[in-house]
Formats: C-alpha cells, structure tokens, sequence
C-alpha cells in the first residue's frame, strides 16, 4: 500500500515537472507555432502523468473510469484544437508573405 | 499560514491580478482570451469554496459558453481593431475614488461580521428527504424554489426569441465549410456528448450536477454541430425552430399546471418527488442547451431575416 | 374556500397565451390575442373577490414555507396594482392588434414577436406585484427587463437598438448590484422573505449595506434621473403600444418594488441621507424632464420626458415619510393613485399619439398644425389623458399630488410642495403646447390633401385608448372603493379613515 | 478551513468594483461588456464566499441563487452582443447608403 502511495506521489511530482517545462517552452519560444507545439506536447504529458498519480490513489472502479475518460477527450480536443489553429496561423503567415512580395 | 489559507492567497490574488491583466488588454481579442482564463480559475477556486456545483456550470458558462459568444460576435466586429481611449483624467479619476470607496466600505463590512448567522442551511437539509432529491442544490432550485427556476428559464427564452428574431442581422454571413479532421472529431465527441448530458441530468439528483450544468454542456454540443457540417440541408422552418426554443419552457409549464391537481402549482408529493423533479431537469437542460445554441447563432450572424431559419 | 393555486392564476395564465402567441399560425393571432388577454384580466377577479371575503391571501407555490420557499401575498395595494396591470393589458391588446398592420417579411416577424413579449410582461408584472420574496423579486424584474428590451427592438431601426443597446447593459448592471443586495441582507439575517425580515429590523453593517445596494439597483432600472437617458431614445421610433407598455408598466413596477421593499419594514434601517438623497434625485428628475419636455419638437419625445419627469413625483414620496406625517396612509395611497394614474394616462397618451403618427404621417408638431380637424378621436384622448398628465382636479392624479402635497406641508418641508406645484406647471406648460399646435388649424389651408394608405380601422385604435383615459377620471368619483381596498392590510398603519 | 474564505470575499468585492469602474469609465461597448462579465464574476464569488464560511456543509440557498444568476447573466450577454453585432452592421449600410 506504501509503495502506491509512494508511485503516485512520483507521477503527481512528474506531471508537476513537465507542467512546468511546458509554461517555460510557451514563454521562451519565439513565434506561435512552436510555442503550440510546445504547449501541446508537454501539457498532455504532463496530464496523463497527474491523472495516473491520481488514479492509484482512487479505490472505486467508477472514478478511475473517469479520469480515463477525462485524459482521453482532452488529448482528442487539444490535437484537433491544435490543427486548427496551426492551420490559419499558416494561412496567416503565408497572406503575410504574399503580401510582401 | 496553514496550507489550506496559503493555496486560498494565491488563488484570490491571482484572480485579482487577471481581473485587471484582463481590463488592461488593448483589443478585444486577448481582452476575451483574458475573460476565459479568468473564468477558468474562478471555476477552480470555488471548489475551493464547497460549492461543486457551481464551478462545473461555471466552467462550462464562463469561459465555454460566454467565451464562444464574445469569440463569435468578434468575427463581426473585428478581432484587433484596438479599443478608443477611456473618457477624460477627472471622470476617471472620479469613477476610480467612488468605486474604491464602496470597495473599502464594503470590505470593512465583510471583514466585520465574518461570523455566520444559523441561516436555513439546516432547515434545507431537514427538508431533503421529502424533496425527492440527494443534491441540497437541485432540492434548492426545483423543489423549495421551483418558482424562481420557472421565470428564469423565462427569462432565457426571451432572450434567445430576441436575439432569434430581433436582433438577427440584416445580411448574415455564411460559413465556411470545416477540414476532415473537424469532421472526424465531431463524428466521435457528438455519442460522447449524447452520453453525458443525459447522464448530468441524471446524477443531479444525487451529486453535484444537474439541469444548469447539463444544459450548458448542451449547448457545448449545440455550437460545435454548428461548427461543422450542416447535417440538415433544409432551412430550419422559422415556426419549427421557434417552437424547439420554447420546448422547455412549454414542458415545464405544463408540469406546474399539472401538479395543481396534487394540491398546489409546482408542489411535488414526496412520494415521487424524484420523478418530477427528472422531468423538470431535462426540460430545464433542453430548454438551456437550445436556447444558448440558438444565440451563439445569433452573435456568430448566421441567422438572418431574408432567409427563414439557419443560412 | 380559496383554492391553494389561486396567486399563481395572473402568473400562470399569461405565460401560457404567451406561448400559445408563439407557437400558433400567425392569422390566429389576432382572435385569440383578444380573447387571451381578456382571459387574462377576469383571473384578477376572483382574486379580489377573495382578497374582499377573507383579508389578505397568503399562499406559497412550491408549497415550503416562508423561510424555505416562496410566499405570495395578496394585499390592498398589490390588488390595486394588479387591476392596474389588467386594465393597461387589455388596452394595449386590443389597441396593438389593430395598430400593426402586416409589412414586408422582416417587419411581420417582429412585429409578430409583439404579443408573446408583451404576455411575458404582463405575467412578470403580476408575479412582481404578488411577491415578497427578495430573490423573486431579481428573476421577475430581470424577466420585465428583458421583455423590455426585446419590445424595444421591434422598431428594428439602428436608434431603437442603440437604446436596446443602453438598457440591457443599464439592466444587467442594475440586477448584478440589487443581487449583491439581496445576497448580503441574506446573510446578514438568514432569510429572504420580507414580512420575516421585519423581527431583524436592528440595524446592522451587513443589513444597511444591503439595503443601499439593493436601493441603488432599483434606481437604476425605474429610470429615474441621472439613470433615464434610455428611456427618450427608446420611445423615438418605437411603435405606439410598445411605448405605452415601457413607460406605463415597466418604469412603474421599479417604483412598486422599492416601496414594496421599504415600507414592508426594511426602511426603517435606512439612513436620513438616503430619504432626502431620494428626494433630491425626484424633484431634480420632475424638472430636468419637465424643461426638455419643453424643447422636445415630436409628441413622442415630449411623453418621454414627461414619463422621467413623472417618475420623479413618484421617489418623492420616500423624502416625505421619513419624518412621522399625521397621516401616512394617506400618503402612501397618495403615491399609489399617482402611479396608476401616471401609467394609465401615460399609455392612453401614446396610444393618441400612435393614431396621429398613423393618420398623419409625423409626430412633428410643427406638421401635425390642425390634426384636430381631421381626427378628433385622437386628440380628445390625449386632451382626456392630459387632464391627468398635468394633475387637473377631476383626475385620480390630483388626488394623489394633493395628498402628496398636504403631507409635505405638515412634516414642514415646504420646499417639496413647491417642486410638487411646479411639477404640475410644467407638465402644464408643455401639454398645452401640444393642444395649441393641435387645435390652430393651418393658415395656408392646403387643398390638395395627398393620399395616404387606407389608414387602419380608427375606432379600434382609439376605443381602448379612451378606455383608459377615462379609467383615470371614473374612479375619482366614487373613492372609497379603491380606498376601501387599499386599506386591506396595506403596510403603511391606516390612522384615520378617509 | 473556518476563516481561510474571506480571502475569497475581498478578491470577490474588489473584482466587483474594477469591473464597475471599468464599466463607467470606457465608451466601448465590448470592453463594457467584458467588464460587466467581471462585475457579475466578482459580485458571485462574493456571495458563494459568504456562503461556504464556517464549518459544516455550505447553504445550498445562496448556491441556488448564484446559478440562477449565472444563467441570466450568461442570457443578458448574448443578448447584448447580438444586438452589437446588428448595430455594427445597421450603420455600416446607413455609411454605404450616405
């Protein structure tokens, strides 16, 4: 029992960790697109490390289902969120130059 | 300095300090993207605050719902026109001394008389069997208050009918067809969301959940299928949608004058308490799930008046 | 025996018609606008045919007590409001299914829009009168508000939707503040209804504070004078019974609920300064609204600022009752006559002045020279309207400034009872204006009158319109009844009878 | 746990009162809408502050009336920014038509 205790509290310190090394890659970055890169990157890391922390601490079978369910769909909505906005700021910056020449 | 006292600084002064990041922004767009962060914490801190409830239909209406509507209003507006200066020095100097004093005024008070009176907390939870629901919350709004839940489902769908009819613009502007990735994305969150907001109704009887939250999360649903590719081709008969609108509200009403036969208007006996109040909570999710969907259409400009419906 | 139900009937029945009006094709509309909205006005009567037999009703739907639940309470002067209400609602629709005739596609729809809007008024109104629970109070005045809004808009020109514009941010700020209100008195004495709230009357931080706030929220949405400027743009271009349903109902019911609120006990805790403050934001408002009524050169914006500068008479009297007046009953069926009569006469008023915009085209008054020749109707509605306007003695609006004006004698304060004169003066001064241009008729007569569009059907317009006018003259005449009524547990002591 | 939620009523009276300012001193609709947005956030994280202090479970009253209040802001905002939009739109034509 010590020894779950004492894994989770090594994934929550992780997930603490990457959370971190992300916000440092969204303010170090230069330009938007490798700051989302860096975004989408370390934040789901960091999530799946803070919910699998949190998950050896659940008892019930229900709650850990959750959390699951939880990780998955934010994983779904960032990658398609991400696309998204990788594609118009491309567009953008293609207008941009178009617009140099 | 306990830790629960250190982790509650923090929050609050963060969300002071966001509260004036978000008014010192200089276009509308990062001023919104401010408000949603701002929202997002809030949600967190009032966990903090023993309220659950509130901060998943705060989660789900401050930055989801509010959010999409400023974001579509701002396609019409323009998303880095920079804002035009405040008024003049001494005007905001005045408005800046007398909102600072009510400030400090009602500060002292809070400060003062911090001791809690015995309010009706008790009372509500002496009540709660005979509510028909576990939820103190859901027992609050549909059963010792039902009243104030029927007016302001009112409320909503007037405003949905004027920014339906009323406030739709003149021209609207068409949208353009989403990539396959958003197809794809929709394809697979819209069960997941069909799961979901069933299951928010449901659980609100007996955890933090409920109508409120089920319908936001609705509306979540509303905007994206908006979003991507129209699955009805046809124009939304003007009559048809504004009969969904009021859907809701028509359902509820009916209960209420149904309940009249039990004894008195929106009065439940206990013993299928729970019963009425399921039926209550899904109409109230319909109801807010449409009617917020209805205005992100309505802000986003894709209703208009030439053409009935939907463009 | 009363059935449990019977305070929910004016809440109930008017939201059903108004969503009856929304779903139903729109040829119907017209019968059952009529019907429904008579319906409507014959629930009132077993409510005070009750209220006569057996006193003041109590009754909480929900069916929790008054702590935990809401509790509706039927009394003299919430009857009289709900008659009022009944009466304005009749008037304005049978006048508006004759006024809006059908226009291009846009305009139908919003102008189709008209009857559930105003049928959701009507029940917010009711519940507004029925109440007493704080919270209530917010969601039913929100409810007004927003129909408000939306009545507003149906103008659908870019100035009806900048005043839209003004009054649903003024609406959103004035509930967010009364809701602080609400929120600390509620703390401050754990419960919500205000006939529980009168044993907490010692006056505590937390309670004072309140109160302020949820004063200053209501100040807000009465439109009274630093806060009216929506009120003259909305009424610019807006369609005649919309204008007599803003400023009618919806200015009045703000005044209700904060005399509601004070008198029901909570203004005991309130501080001299607030009283006089009141009564200094009043009498600048008759003034300010008086002089630019003067100015104004369309009838529509001299009713405007007529209704801000009415509005004023009505916080006076808050200023008078602060000290002890011999007779405060008197007093505060005072008020209570002043604005029913106000919101009667008001609606008449822009009824007339609908009729004229339809027959002659304008509501200028440089070209409305003469219009009396060509519909009288019209003009002696809104001569029969002015009567109260200006407070001419045949009218209930006499009676209630004279009782206004007595009792401002007697607590010494005479300086009230002048601004209460010269109130009446100028609504005098510009009213009159009005007829002169009216009655003159044009020194070129011009011969060739162009055609206009078949003008819809006068008597249907100018019936309900008289109606009310004269809903203000008739009871004058036999006042007891109503005094008689709102003697029935009225909140202010009933000293002596009349 | 008994005191640490006064914190939260004094962020909440102070987010109320920058958003009033904000909201009297700027001409601009859409910042006085976002200001608005944060009157309303700091008026209800004052009252549910108010209503989780002390021990034992919080009032569930004050609860149920902030998500009223929560949902008719959210309705008085989308209004507002509907008609924004239309009003936008109807003096951009006046300005093509002039």
């Amino acid at each position: 029992m010590i020894l779950l205790i004492w894994l989770s509290n090594l994934f929550l310190t992780l997930g603490a960790l990457f959370f971190i090394s992300s916000v440092t890659g969204l303010l170090r970055f230069p330009d938007t697109l490798c700051r989302m890169h860096a975004l989408a990157k370390a934040d789901n890391l960091a999530l799946g490390c803070v919910i699998l922390g949190v998950v050896l601490r659940q008892d019930e079978f229900f709650a850990v289902g959750k959390l699951f369910l939880i990780w998955g769909v934010t994983l779904l909505s960032s990658a398609t969120s991400g696309f998204l906005l990788a594609r118009r700021i491309r567009r953008g910056m293609q207008l941009r130059e178009a617009l140099k020449k | 300095m306990t830790p629960e006292l250190l982790i509650d600084l923090i929050l609050s002064i963060s969300l002071l300090l966001l509260a004036m990041v978000t008014l010192r922004q200089r276009t509308p767009g990062d001023a919104v993207i401010q408000l949603m962060i701002f929202g997002l914490l809030l949600a967190l801190s009032w966990l903090r605050v023993q309220a659950p409830d509130l901060s998943l239909t705060e989660a789900a209406i401050g930055p989801g719902v509010t959010g999409a509507l400023l974001l579509a209003s701002l396609r019409r507006i323009g998303f880095h026109r920079p804002f035009p200066p405040p008024a003049s020095l001494p005007f905001r100097a005045a408005a800046s001394l007398g909102c600072g004093i009510v400030g400090v005024v009602l500060s002292w008070i809070l400060l003062q008389s911090w001791d809690r009176p015995q309010g009706l907390t008790e009372l509500a939870y002496q009540h709660l069997p005979e509510s028909g629901s576990k939820n103190p919350i859901t027992a609050v709004i549909l059963n010792y208050r039902g009243y104030d839940t029927l007016l302001e489902i009112g409320v909503l769908l007037v405003a949905a009918l004027s920014v339906y009819t009323l406030a739709a613009p003149v021209r609207g502007k068409a949208v353009k067809p989403p990539g396959a990735i958003f197809r794809l994305y929709l394809r697979m969150m819209t069960p997941l969301f069909l799961l979901v907001v069933p299951y928010m109704v449901w659980i609100g009887g007996y955890a933090p959940g409920g109508a409120f939250q089920a319908g936001a999360l609705l509306s979540g649903l509303g905007v994206l299928t908006l979003l991507g590719p129209r699955p009805w081709p046809i124009q939304l008969r003007r009559k048809l949608l504004r009969a969904s609108l009021a859907l809701g509200f028509i359902l509820f009403l009916v209960v209420a004058v149904w309940t009249w036969r039990y004894g008195d208007f929106l009065t439940y006996p206990p013993a299928e308490a729970s019963k009425w109040i399921l039926v209550i909570e899904s109409s109230c999710a319909l109801s807010i799930g449409i009617c917020l969907t209805v205005m992100f259409a309505g802000c986003a400009g894709w209703l208009s008046e030439e053409r009935e419906g939907f463009r | 025996m009363i059935p449990p139900w019977l305070l929910t009937l004016p809440v109930a029945l008017p939201l059903a018609c108004a969503l009856l009006a929304l779903t139903l094709p729109a040829p119907w509309t017209g019968r059952w606008v009529r019907m429904g909205s008579l319906l409507c006005a014959l629930t009132i009567f077993p409510c005070i045919r009750a209220l006569l037999q057996h006193g003041p009703i109590r009754q909480n739907p929900g069916g929790w007590g008054a702590p935990l639940g809401i509790q509706l309470y039927l009394d003299g002067p919430s009857a009289l409001f709900l008659i009022f209400a009944a009466l304005l609602g009749v008037g304005v629709g049978w006048y508006a299914v004759a006024y809006f005739t059908p226009g291009k596609a846009g305009t139908r729809a919003r102008q189709f829009l008209f009857w559930p809007l105003w049928f959701v008024t009507w029940a917010a109104v009711n519940s507004l009168f029925l109440t007493l629970d704080l919270f209530n109070i917010y969601v039913s005045m929100e409810l007004v508000s927003i129909a408000g809004v939306g009545l507003i808009l149906i103008a659908g020109s870019s100035g009806a939707t900048r005043a839209a514009l003004q009054y649903q941010m003024q609406t959103l700020v004035a509930g967010l503040i009364y809701l602080l209100g609400v929120g600390l008195v509620y703390n401050a004495t754990g419960n919500l209804d205000l006939h529980l709230l009168r044993d907490y009357l010692e006056p505590g931080p937390l309670k004072n504070a309140g109160l302020a706030l949820m004063t200053a929220g209501l100040l807000i949405k009465a439109a009274l004078f630093p806060m009216h400027f929506w009120l003259p743009k909305a009424h610019a271009d807006a369609p005649a019974p919309v204008s007599a349903i803003l400023s009618g109902l919806v200015v009045t019911t703000a005044f209700v609920m904060l005399s509601k609120i004070w008198f029901s006990g909570l203004g005991v805790l309130a501080p001299v300064s607030l009283h006089l403050a009141l009564g200094a934001l009043g009498s600048a408002g008759i003034l300010w609204g008086g002089i630019l009524a003067l100015q104004q050169r369309r009838l529509k914006r001299i009713l405007a600022y007529s209704t801000v500068s009415q509005v004023g008479y009505l916080f006076l009297v808050f200023a008078l009752t602060f000290q002890d007046t011999p007779d405060p009953a008197r007093l505060w069926s005072g008020a209570v006559y002043l604005a029913i009569s106000h919101g009667l006469a008001k609606g008449a008023a822009f009824m007339a002045a609908g009729v004229l915009q339809k027959h002659e085209g304008t509501d200028q008054l440089s070209l409305l020279r003469g219009a009396a020749l060509r519909n009288p109707g019209a003009v002696a509605v809104l001569a029969v309207a002015s009567i109260n306007l200006m407070g001419l003695p045949p009218s209930l609006g006499f009676v209630g400034k004279w009782w206004m004006i007595k009792s401002a004698i007697y607590t010494g304060q005479g300086g009230l009872a002048v601004i209460l004169l010269l109130g009446g003066l100028l609504s005098g001064a510009y009213l009159f204006r009005v007829f002169e241009a009216l009655l003159r008729p044009k020194e070129t007569e011009s011969s060739v009158t162009e055609e206009r569009p078949a003008p819809p059907s006068r008597l249907g317009m100018l019936l309900p319109a008289m109606l009310l006018a004269l809903a203000t003259l008739l009871p004058v005449l036999f006042l007891s009844v109503p005094n008689r009524i709102l003697s029935i547990g009225s909140p202010v002591p009933q000293a002596s009878t009349p | 746990m008994t005191d640490s939620t006064v914190v939260y009523a004094l962020a909440g009276i102070w987010i109320a009162m920058l958003g009033l300012r904000s909201l009297l001193v700027n001409r601009d609709h859409f910042k006085r809408i976002v200001a608005a947005n944060l009157l309303g956030s700091g008026v209800f994280l004052t009252l549910v502050a108010l209503a989780g202090r002390g021990e034992g479970a919080a009032d569930p009253i004050p609860h149920g009336m902030i998500l009223t209040g929560i949902v008719v802001a959210v309705s008085g905002t989308g209004l507002f920014l509907a008609l924004l939009g239309r009003l936008r739109e109807l003096e951009s034509s006046e300005e093509e038509e002039t």
